[in-house]
């Protein structure tokens, strides 16, 4: 629908300034997730609102031959293949994260742990954090964000290429 | 061991993952997915072994270690089981048939992973002791469903995948405010919970949940497709691929029955009703008895009429399924007006097993041949690019192998023996007999014989005859008819070595109705 | 604005006592009822857009609901380590992650309908769906063939006819008739 | 003493081993195959005969889950019947070998016949009612299959789905009897039973036929069951109306109409008739009446025996001609059984032997005829006895046979039943004496067509009638034997009876029972029934100048509307047909509208319904009004939020264009944001937030490609949609209030407040706790993480969806 010369300058300054502050958040949010409001979700919806924000100011070419670098080639290759394959990987990370509990119970804990046990695990003397934890939840969260990202931008790319 | 129960469903999840970035690679991405698909029958058949004879009769999953009921329970049961074993074969069969019976390119862009994730969804459903997952694996379910429904993406494909979609949209809307009421009433999500819960406090404080069940229930009924929700199936059966289609009326449909009977008859049915219409003493299911009552014989006449007619084999089967998931209610119906204080006059706890017993040897049945029948009719289109009864004909001349098994199928259905279906058949009957219910005896019967009608009007304009012109000149490919044959062979093994598949289902139907049994299993780890 | 400072907006908004009284119940059951009630006569149209709209608007009040049904007054469900709550004063988190999910899935589903809905319009030319149902003539006979005759005329897609008595291959033609033997 | 249960298990083996290599058999034989299943037929009648006077059970254990067992039970009606499948068999293979000559399709034919002949043994040994009706239905199966043989003719088409549709609905009816005898066992006999004779320590019914009775008619179940029993037996027995299916029998090759429909399969009925007998009819020496029984089997019978014997009459096809009076012989067996003086078990018990050997042989002589004359219309055909001299011999014994003229065998079975009639009008008197007017009156009929047959061979050859060639010696032969047996049996009757004849009459018995004689070669004393047998053929001879006015007056009494059973078979189906077409009409109309309205309704009256009946009570707060909503309902933020988006919702519902329904959708959808946060729900108004904007950006872009319709609000859709709407409001507030007035246990959302936050105290690593601030989301990835597995594979499925959508739409041609 829109193309490179109908947005104003403003517009393109803006999105400059605002897509990195957004890019960040969501990267806080996923990290703080589950400590504070956030979550692979929000954190995922939003690292795609500012996909969204550079294709609607930029126009989809732009940001696929000056972001992601590559050429759309058809359906299964090019950035909606991208886009698939990082789906991909988010859902078999976090059914790999559930896989791994049972993995590590039948290693390392007598067969304890079922499917997508979560711990945490405590990590101190750390310089500078003292102390930081690190949920193995994460990682399932992380799974979540990647399928929330890729498959996102496939809908909004498909969309947006008809 | 108990690892087990969780087994299938993550095979069904990791090969859904692992054929996903396989595209490229058509036949790799074909092995994947049919080993997967042996994976799946493999894993099922060791978590039925595991129920039957290793464990007493439950194995119960506690998922991330909570117990329940406040994390997510798998139960692995006898009537979890057999539904997951009827939908491991029949998914098998499918995957098979869709390697020649799916355009390359379709099976490129995504039926695989989606055709695993459907078989994820079905998992799920069958094994999760906790409503809202039901919710979340039926939404798997039907998400893989819609777009496999719509997959040749054609005019008449769009608007069944409308009407199909959106009726199941609302139907899920439905579903989470008879969740969320469910859990404001009784507080809590487990259904072995739920079902203590409901058993334990008095009748005066659960009242709304009567009718929460009920919301529940009329979306079940929507998946299985019984009358009045049956507006979908007609054209969703036939826009779909053939071995979705055969999907969808072997297995899907089933979820839906599942659902019906594990909810009515493991949880509902210990909450009583407070006394007033049923009398003292009542439980939900007299409510349930006279509503499944009317709805298996609107099931049975809409789509036995609507099926004589039919100038199409896919549209015959489909109208099939509505009347065939009617003969799978009927005895449900009588099951539940049978429970002790369900209002009979004569309460017969016998009857209550048989009743859905018969449900579930029903269900089997109907699964194997309809599956079946809609190979066959996959394997035509394929072939002739059309299943229009005007442009078939001699087809038994053609291909006596592929015909055959279709009248096997057929059969089956009518309720010939000795094929499994004539046992689904004698047991639906032998409910209405013991319950002494005419009025069940006359829809089965009415039923019956319209089946007989819409089956040998499909076998003479389309099997017998004169070859048609396409028929003469066309050949099957063979995968389609080992499919068929294998099936068929089934079918008739199964028939004559009744035994076993009455065993399994005979137990199922106990473990649907020893709530105490779920109750404590599910519950024990935590008391 | 950062995560930290969100909580912090949240959980300043006062609650007010009265959330949970038996009008408030009544009011919002009304409301949800209502919205109900205005998804159902959209989801009745003609206009597919309409429809979407109307189960949107369905699927919104069922959150609603269920927030609801959780009740509504209660502190943020959030805690700093090694604190001890008291359950009784924070509001339930179980339904807000039911809800969660139930947004999410509610958005797959939302963004599969508008797609459906527009191939609905590329293939049939319409979004009417009195015109949709009405579209093959409806006489106990299959459309699957005929229509599928009628589908490219009317989206242009030009799609290959290939039998001469016009059934378009529409599984995909013969599976590969060269390669596999009669049995 | 005790049959050999190796041998009879073998009896019904055979026939389905030869079935399944058969196709394997052809391949080699090709058509002599005909001879490879005549010598499995040999074997199974070797089998049977050294099986002559045993008496008992075998039993195989089968589905004891279920009570139903493969129980044999060989006895005089059973033998009868395995000899004439058998016996028959050998004949028909034999004859096929030269009927089926060059006919396509041989190895299914051959097939499908050595099943039939397995079944109809299996019909006539098991005396498990499960197992008969097994091999009961699949006799139906296979003589549809057998019928359709000429596949590509639409008559033939039309004559296997009669004859599946009528046989097998019948045996369906029957199952349900026998269903409602086996329920009403377990009251009579302490157990459930399905054997008609006892094995082991399961009670036989029949042993027990006292208590069934009493029970069936304590419960009044005793006509039903009969009546059920008895629709089974009449469709397969072509009885009144339900013989309409068998004249469209004969499109199946002669052989076959020879074997199964006129020798065996129509006969199951009527051994089905016979094998109930001893249970329906209560024992002793002056018996005249079976309650339901009698009525109804006597009825059936003579009705059958007259009406079909007319219609023979009225044949215009020899084929056709034979049919109807098979059904009208059957009609008369049944008639037998179906009274209660001994005579009439003894009528139907012989005429099951004097019926297969006359009919049997008749068939293959019609199949002579139509194979060398090309013809079988009876107009067409007479004078053949110069060109098939054998065949007329056979013919005219035959013939003679069936009229019923001493002293050929045919005589003595209908001499009994004049006398069981005779009987049992005179012990009642009154009308009952109708009982052998009409049982005279069908057979002068019977005597009328017999002759009629007779005469193809007899006067003048037409003109017209081309060339006819001999019949080979494979369909001699076979007739040939008939005729012979026919001879046989008439020579020496009482001979058969001692053999065969009075064993199965035994069988039909209740209690103790001895064979009988018969005077021959006629019965010189004079008696009622032999005035009876007088009368028939004087009458018969003195009407048979008239046959052409006769055949064309039935005729055209065929004619008259509504009295036809084709009729209303046709019409049936046709009007079962239209019926159908109202199912896309008025149900499956594609209509959406329809669909979600009717969806709804049933949604909410199954909910209605449920509160209904559990009573709930709705609570309304006391003094409830428009200035109070806004200052109760919970603060100003919350009565604004709800307000806003209620209009929000409105004003969808009227918005004018798409775009500004779209943004309006969009305000509902910020509300409720503003709503979760008012409600303590950061995670959820964060989530709703975003997705808010970006549901809105894909309807955007959606909205871009579609058309700007709209349409006009159509007051009469509306109203009635208003009506629907209403329902469904009211529905889910009364779904709101009375659920959020319930005060359940928060046990479990209290577990994860206190579960999921990191405790105090904690080691390196904490696996029994959440671990962390964020309750929701620890619910999300940890509490309930499964919930979340299957949300983010919907989100990735959506995104395979759109894929899909638009990849196949253009087959994937970029792909």
């Amino acid at each position: 629908m829109s193309t490179d010369t109908d947005t104003t300058v403003i517009a393109r300054t803006v999105v400059r300034v605002v897509v990195p502050v957004i890019l960040l958040t969501a990267v806080a949010l996923l990290l703080q997730g589950h400590n504070l409001p956030g979550g692979g979700f929000i954190a995922g919806v939003l690292t795609v609102t500012a996909f969204a924000l550079v294709y609607i100011v930029f126009g989809r070419e732009f940001l696929q031959r000056e972001l992601l670098h590559v050429d759309d080639d058809g359906f299964l290759g090019g950035s909606i293949g991208e886009y698939g394959r990082t789906f991909t990987f988010g859902l078999a990370l976090a059914a790999s994260s559930g896989l791994a509990a049972i993995v590590v119970g039948e290693l390392f804990a007598g067969g304890r742990y079922e499917f997508i046990t979560q711990g945490v695990w405590f990590v101190y003397h750390v310089p500078v954090y003292h102390e930081i934890e690190i949920p193995t939840a994460l990682f399932f969260d992380l799974g979540v964000y990647f399928v929330v990202v890729g498959a996102l931008l496939t809908i909004l790319a498909v969309v947006g290429r008809e | 061991m108990t690892d087990l129960v969780v087994a299938p469903l993550l095979v069904a999840l990791f090969t859904a993952i692992a054929t996903l970035p396989l595209r490229s690679a058509q036949r790799v991405q074909q092995a994947v997915s049919v080993f997967g698909g042996v994976l799946y029958l493999v894993a099922v058949a060791a978590l039925v072994r595991a129920v039957r004879v290793d464990a007493d009769g439950y194995l119960v999953y506690e998922l991330s270690n909570w117990e329940a009921p406040f994390g997510i329970t798998l139960v692995a049961d006898d009537l979890s089981v057999l539904m997951l074993g009827l939908a491991a074969v029949v998914s098998l069969a499918a995957l098979v048939f869709s390697v020649r019976g799916i355009p390359e390119v379709g099976q490129r862009i995504s039926y695989h992973p989606l055709y695993h994730l459907m078989v994820v969804g079905i998992t799920g459903s069958f094994l999760t002791a906790d409503v809202f997952n039901l919710f979340v694996w039926f939404e798997v379910m039907l998400m893989s469903s819609y777009v496999l429904v719509v997959f040749y993406s054609g005019p008449d494909e769009t608007r069944a995948a409308l009407h199909y979609a959106f009726l199941n949209l609302l139907g899920s809307a439905v579903m989470l405010l008879a969740i969320g009421g469910l859990y404001a009433t009784t507080g809590t999500l487990n259904m072995a919970d739920m079902a203590e819960y409901l058993a334990t406090v008095p009748a005066s404080q659960t009242t709304p949940v009567l009718g929460l069940s009920a919301l529940l229930f009329a979306v079940f009924a929507l998946k299985a497709g019984i009358v009045p929700f049956q507006f979908w199936v007609p054209d969703a059966y036939r826009a779909a691929p053939a071995p979705v289609a055969a999907m969808l009326a072997g297995v899907v449909k089933k979820v839906g029955v599942y659902a019906i009977v594990r909810l009515l008859f493991t949880v509902f049915s210990v909450a009583a009703l407070p006394p007033g219409l049923f009398g003292e003493n009542a439980t939900f299911l007299a409510f349930y008895g006279p509503v499944l009552l009317v709805m298996a014989i609107g099931s049975v006449v809409v789509g036995g009429l609507g099926a004589v007619g039919r100038e199409d084999l896919d549209g015959l089967l489909a109208y099939s399924s509505i009347g065939q998931v009617g003969f799978i209610v009927l005895p449900l119906a009588v099951a539940a007006s049978a429970v002790p204080g369900a209002g009979a006059e004569i309460p017969r706890e016998g009857l209550v097993t048989l009743g859905i017993t018969a449900a579930l040897v029903y269900s089997v049945n109907h699964g194997l041949a309809k599956s079946l029948l809609f190979f066959v009719s996959g394997a035509l289109s394929r072939t002739l690019g059309t299943v229009r009864f005007d442009a078939l004909g001699g087809v038994s001349e053609r291909n006596p192998t592929l015909a055959g098994s279709f009248f096997v199928g057929a059969l089956a259905l009518i309720g010939i023996p000795p094929l499994s279906g004539f046992f689904g058949k004698l047991l639906v009957f032998d409910v209405g007999a013991q319950a002494g219910s005419t009025v069940v005896l006359a829809v089965a019967l009415a039923g019956a014989i319209l089946t007989i009608a819409y089956f040998t009007l499909a076998w003479s304009r389309g099997f017998w005859g004169p070859p048609s012109d396409a028929v003469a000149g066309a050949s099957v490919d063979r995968s389609f008819v080992l499919v068929a044959a294998v099936l068929a062979v089934s079918i008739v093994v199964l028939g004559v070595g009744f035994g076993p598949l009455y065993d399994l289902s005979y137990a199922g139907a106990q473990a649907a109705t020893e709530t105490q049994g779920y109750v404590d299993a599910v519950l024990g780890g935590s008391q | 604005m950062t995560p930290t400072a969100l909580s912090t907006v949240f959980t300043a908004i006062p609650l007010q006592a009265s959330a949970q009284s038996p009008n408030t119940q009544f009011v919002i059951a009304v409301v949800l009822g209502l919205l109900f009630a205005i998804g159902t006569f959209l989801v009745l149209r003609r206009d597919v857009v309409r429809v979407v709209w109307g189960i949107a608007i369905i699927s919104q009040a069922t959150n609603m609901y269920l927030v609801t049904m959780g009740g509504i007054a209660g502190s943020v469900p959030i805690l700093a380590h090694g604190a001890t709550p008291d359950p009784a004063t924070v509001s339930n988190p179980l339904v807000q992650a039911l809800v969660l999910t139930a947004i999410v899935i509610g958005f797959g589903t939302t963004a599969f309908a508008l797609v459906l809905t527009y191939r609905v319009y590329e293939e049939h030319g319409t979004i009417d769906l009195a015109e949709l149902g009405a579209a093959p003539p409806e006489s106990g006979v299959s459309a699957m063939t005929d229509s599928s005759i009628d589908g490219p005329e009317a989206t242009g897609d030009g799609e290959p006819v290939t039998d001469d008595d016009g059934d378009t291959d529409r599984h995909g033609g013969p599976a590969g008739s060269t390669e596999v033997a009669d049995d | 003493m005790q049959p050999e249960p190796a041998v009879l298990l073998a009896v019904l083996a055979l026939p389905f081993v030869g079935a399944a290599v058969t196709p394997l058999v052809y391949r080699v034989l090709g058509e002599r195959t005909a001879y490879f299943a005549a010598a499995v037929a040999t074997a199974c009648l070797a089998l049977v005969l050294s099986q002559h006077g045993t008496h008992g059970t075998v039993s195989v254990e089968w589905i004891p889950q279920l009570g139903v067992n493969l129980v044999l039970y060989l006895d005089g009606l059973a033998f009868l019947v395995a000899l004439l499948a058998s016996g028959v068999g050998i004949l028909v293979f034999t004859y096929s070998g030269g009927y089926m000559h060059g006919e396509p399709g041989q190895a299914k034919y051959y097939t499908t016949l050595l099943v039939f002949m397995g079944a109809m043994l299996g019909v006539a040994l098991a005396a498990d009612l499960v197992a008969l009706f097994v091999f009961w239905e699949l006799t139906s199966v296979s003589s549809f299959v057998l019928i359709g043989h000429y596949q590509r003719e639409t008559s033939s088409l039309y004559a296997s789905r009669k004859s599946m549709l009528i046989t097998v609905s019948g045996g369906l009816f029957m199952l349900v009897g026998f269903l409602v005898l086996a329920s009403a066992s377990t009251d009579a006999l302490g157990t459930s039973t399905f054997a008609l004779f006892g094995y082991g320590d399961v009670p036989g019914l029949v042993e027990n036929a006292d208590a069934v009775r009493s029970t069936l008619t304590e419960q009044g179940l005793l006509l039903p069951v009969v009546a059920l029993v008895g629709l089974g037996a009449a469709t397969k027995s072509a009885q009144v109306p339900f013989h309409i299916w068998l004249p469209n029998a004969m499109e199946a090759p002669t052989p076959v109409s020879a074997f199964l429909h006129s020798a065996t399969m129509v006969k199951a009925g009527v051994y089905l008739v016979g094998r109930f007998r001893p249970l329906f009819v209560p024992g002793g020496e002056d018996v005249y009446f079976a309650e339901a029984w009698l009525p109804v089997f006597v009825v059936l019978g003579l009705l059958t025996m007259t009406v079909a014997a007319m219609l023979a009459v009225s044949a215009t096809d020899i084929k056709e001609l034979l049919a109807y009076s098979t059904a009208s012989h059957l009609g008369l067996i049944v008639a037998g059984f179906g009274f209660a003086v001994s005579y009439g078990g003894e009528a139907g018990a012989f005429h099951i032997l004097n019926h297969a050997s006359f009919k049997a042989a008749l068939f293959l002589v019609a199949g002579i005829v139509a194979h060398e004359a090309g013809t079988r219309n009876i107009a067409e055909l007479s004078g053949l006895r110069d060109d098939l001299p054998i065949t007329t011999i056979i013919a005219t014994v035959a013939c003679l046979s069936m009229a019923g003229i001493p002293p050929f065998n045919g005589f003595f079975s209908k001499e009994l039943l004049f006398e069981a009639a005779w009987e049992t009008g005179a012990h009642f008197g009154g009308l009952w004496f109708l009982v052998p007017a009409i049982a005279v009156f069908g057979s002068i009929f019977t005597f009328l067509y017999s002759i009629r047959f007779l005469s193809l061979f007899y006067g003048d050859r037409p003109e017209g009638l081309g060339e006819v060639h001999s019949p080979p010696l494979a369909m001699l032969a076979p007739a040939a034997v008939l005729g012979l047996a026919v001879v046989a049996i008439s020579l020496r009757p009482n001979l058969a009876i001692e053999l065969v004849a009075g064993d199965a009459y035994a069988a039909v018995a209740p209690g103790e029972a001895h064979s009988f004689t018969v005077p021959w070669p006629i019965p010189l004393e004079p008696s009622p029934y032999a005035l009876m047998s007088l009368a028939t053929i004087l009458f018969g001879a003195a009407a048979y100048p008239f046959y052409d006015r006769l055949h064309g007056a039935i005729a055209r009494a065929r004619t008259v509307p509504y009295t036809s059973p084709n009729a209303y078979y046709d019409g049936g189906l046709a009007a079962l047909e239209r019926t159908s077409a109202l199912v896309p009409g008025y149900v499956q109309t594609r209509m959406f509208r329809t669909y979600a309205a009717s969806t709804m309704l049933a949604v909410c009256a199954l909910a209605l319904g449920g509160y209904l009946v559990a009573g709930v009570t709705v609570p309304v707060p006391e003094g409830l009004s428009s200035l109070t909503v806004l200052g109760l309902v919970g603060g100003v933020p919350l009565a604004v939020v709800l307000l806003v988006a209620l209009f929000g919702a409105a004003a969808v519902g009227i918005a004018d264009s798409h775009v500004a329904g779209v943004l309006t959708l969009s305000i509902l959808g910020f509300m409720v944001a503003i709503f979760y946060v008012l409600a303590s729900a950061p995670d959820l108004a964060l989530t709703q937030l975003v997705i808010e904007t970006l549901v809105l950006l894909i309807f955007l872009l959606v909205l871009d490609k579609l058309p700007a319709w709209y349409g006009s609000l159509d007051v009469r859709e509306a109203v009635p949609d208003a009506v629907v709407a209403g329902v469904v409001g009211v529905t889910v507030t009364l779904t709101v209030l009375v659920t959020t007035s319930a005060q359940p246990s928060q046990n479990i959302a209290s577990f994860f407040v206190e579960r999921a936050p990191v405790p105090e105290e904690h080691g390196p690593v904490l696996v029994d706790s959440g671990g962390g601030g964020n309750i929701v989301n620890v619910i999300l990835v940890d509490f309930r993480a499964f919930d979340t597995l299957g949300e983010i594979t919907v989100v990735a499925m959506a995104a395979l969806a759109v894929l899909t959508l638009v990849g196949m739409r253009n087959r994937g041609e970029d792909v």
